[in-house]
């Protein structure tokens, strides 16, 4: 019963076509590199991409782009991957823009039972088109749904074997929201100690949350992103 | 004037007035762009840099210190000051729209002569990115834009209206520019001063706004 | 047949029974009262206890190591185990709501035949308290309820219709009582097993709500 | 411009008669029973208190009730102090009883700026008496108000001199939530130290919600409440 796989493909064997997959990471940093590079080589379409950016051209969730992997992306800033307009003026891929913190929120919901929430972020914008807008206590808030995953890929710096997970300086962002909010949550990280190794305290993400550990192949580094 | 200034020190003329603003303790959010060098800047050792993705504590880095998980939000490499802390990407947004940041410094492509901003896209190009600007204009206290007074081609940027899309209906409270710093007052824009070089009528024939002198 | 048996020792055969439910991996919310006993009847250690005032990890503790700011929902002292962490109570509801709780074990006054249960209030009393009861039934995946089967003065309090406020609309999986266990399918409550000692005439006698044997 | 108070009536001065406030603890563990204790030699009446219990009989809030300085109270479980029920009866003051996953999420919505969110708990019970219900993809939920409070007292392990905190087991509890959800925030705590000294990567409340920080003078210990 084991949650360790030693095998990238083992660890993905859930994630199937047409599913909503979270992706940690903003940019690259603490973006679970590994498995994402495992997804480039599995027979998988349609995917709805949940994730801050859509990668960088060419790297991390830009490879899945470049392959047409990606139905839609769903995160708060695309701009820093080029291909994502190309592809996006050619019809080839749908986009849902949220404000980042919307986003974090959304996914916090998502992971907390909660059906949505109101917040003042984009009253007025063009970004509230569409949405319910409400006046608590004199304030105009907007309707945000929550998201849920059917499987979240995220990094983080260790884990214990039973799952419990400490993150590493601001590869943290995104990847302990997306560690609650979908069905199966898969982590790759630095280094798996023994259970009792990490400070109950210092726990960032409990074990209850996570299904699959695999050690990370692909790290990011000053040069890049490297093999291991 | 100006002219004589190449872009890049105009930017650090900027960004070294906005520094004069800052006055701890307080917690200040840099935006990507002008914003950032207003770390170079400071002096006072209670101002607590925020950055949305998840530190309060940034401080300039080393070369040979660059940590590649250790950045801004504009993924540029930032060191840690002591007494920082890292948090997760809710727990940083709960920060700024809960009104817990005293101050964002954010850059602008057009401000409205009401304090109106528009910084997060451009008419007839695909709107891809927003990123933090409209959570850091709902949330942070107070609000200082830095820009350059006009566009590559000369127009004024501080304009009557915006015609680019806004993003926030909140007024900012400061405008900084190579040629002046305005205040919002009452949805109205003040000058206050003229930056190094500048005369008032330079920032009369660049400003389309209607401001109070 | 079981007034051989002393309150506790009943509790403590519920419990017992409760136990053999909850199998690993797997995480368990006990709840106050009977649930607590539980912990003492548990062999696999692949069974993770969570308790929602931020701790998941939960074990017995020994007089001598007890400390007073270490305790359970009932605010007893509870000890930590290897592999644990500590959370606040946004994060630990969150937790239970999000559905990430497997099975949370709960008492209750009273079960009506759908399997839905009142736990919190008694009409003609003040309603006082309601602590984590709502949030688990909503939450955790699989519900096992354990109560005593009659009340104080020999009445059922497995009835037709509750007459106490319910705490969800959400029927529970299992009751377990001194008798009887039920399984609930398709909100009808059906009797799966007799307790050691318990007859089906009086499990028949001192239920009120219809079952399928 | 220290943060730090010599005296508990110092830190109290900003609170006063009238107001909401935040009172950490679940129980009496986690409480901030100096602070309280404070509260109960100041002149203040007619206090609104959001905290999940009362305190005990005589003990913690239990005292500040007993001395009618309490008009309503907003928390999950009064039943651990018997008092508040007599009052209640009484007519002496007002409840408003929330689930206790409810009370965590709405201060941290409080905290975080939300109007509001849906939640599924309470949903046909007597709790969801006169709060609108809505139909989030087939799920009926229920809307739930943010609450803020003008002041937070709370009780923390660790603070260092700008304020970023650690906690202590399960003395966490509300704590770190209140400390969000209010405009000045006072925490007690057993020990002060250095900036630098407590992990970046662990510190659960950054300094930047702190406004004052006194040394704990009355703390919890198995034999019950006692001076330090």
């Amino acid at each position: 019963m084991s949650k360790i796989k030693q095998q990238v493909e083992d660890a993905l064997l859930c994630v199937k076509s047409g599913q909503t997959i979270l992706v940690g990471g903003f940019g690259l940093i603490g973006a679970p590199l590994t498995l994402i590079d495992g997804l480039t080589k599995k027979d998988v379409k349609e995917l709805t991409i949940v994730s801050n950016n859509l990668g960088e051209s060419g790297k991390g969730l830009g490879i899945l782009l470049n392959q047409n992997k990606i139905k839609k992306g769903i995160g708060s800033y695309f701009t820093s991957n080029r291909d994502v307009g190309d592809k996006y003026q050619k019809g080839e891929i749908q986009l849902e823009l949220l404000p980042q913190g919307t986003l974090a929120e959304s996914l916090r919901a998502g992971g907390a039972g909660l059906g949505g929430y109101y917040t003042t972020t984009g009253v007025g914008t063009n970004l509230a088109n569409g949405k319910e807008e409400r006046d608590i206590d004199g304030v105009t808030y907007l309707f945000e749904k929550a998201i849920r995953g059917d499987v979240a890929l995220i990094r983080a710096h260790k884990a214990d074997r039973l799952g419990n997970l400490v993150y590493y300086k601001t590869a943290r962002n995104f990847n302990p929201l997306m560690a609650t909010a979908a069905k199966t949550v898969i982590v790759e990280v630095d280094e798996i100690v023994e259970p009792g190794q990490l400070d109950p305290e210092e726990i960032v993400t409990p074990h209850l949350y996570i299904d699959s550990i695999i050690l990370a192949q692909q790290i990011l580094t000053k040069e890049g992103v490297v093999a291991r | 004037m100006s002219t004589q200034l190449s872009k890049q020190e105009l930017q650090h003329l900027i960004a070294k007035r906005v520094a004069k603003e800052l006055k701890g303790p307080c917690t200040v959010n840099l935006g990507i762009g002008i914003p950032t060098l207003v770390a170079e800047y400071l002096d006072d050792d209670q101002v607590y840099l925020h950055t949305e993705n998840g530190l309060l504590g940034v401080m300039d880095v080393e070369e040979d210190k660059i940590d590649p998980n250790l950045v801004n939000a504009g993924k540029l490499p930032v060191g840690e000051a002591i007494g920082s802390s890292f948090f997760n990407s809710a727990d940083s947004f709960a920060m700024i729209r809960g009104g817990h940041v005293d101050v964002a410094i954010l850059g602008a492509l057009q401000v409205d002569e009401r304090g109106i901003i528009a910084n997060w896209a451009v008419p007839g190009k695909n709107i891809m990115g927003v990123g933090g600007a409209m959570d850091l204009l709902v949330g942070a206290k107070k609000v200082i834009v830095t820009m350059n007074h006009t566009s590559k081609d000369g127009q004024s940027k501080i304009l009557k209206e915006c015609t680019y899309p806004i993003t926030s209906t909140r007024s900012v409270d400061m405008i900084i520019t190579e040629l002046a710093v305005f205040k919002v007052e009452d949805k109205q824009l003040k000058l206050v001063e003229l930056m190094p070089g500048a005369s008032i009528e330079e920032v009369r024939e660049k400003t389309e706004a209607n401001f109070i002198e």
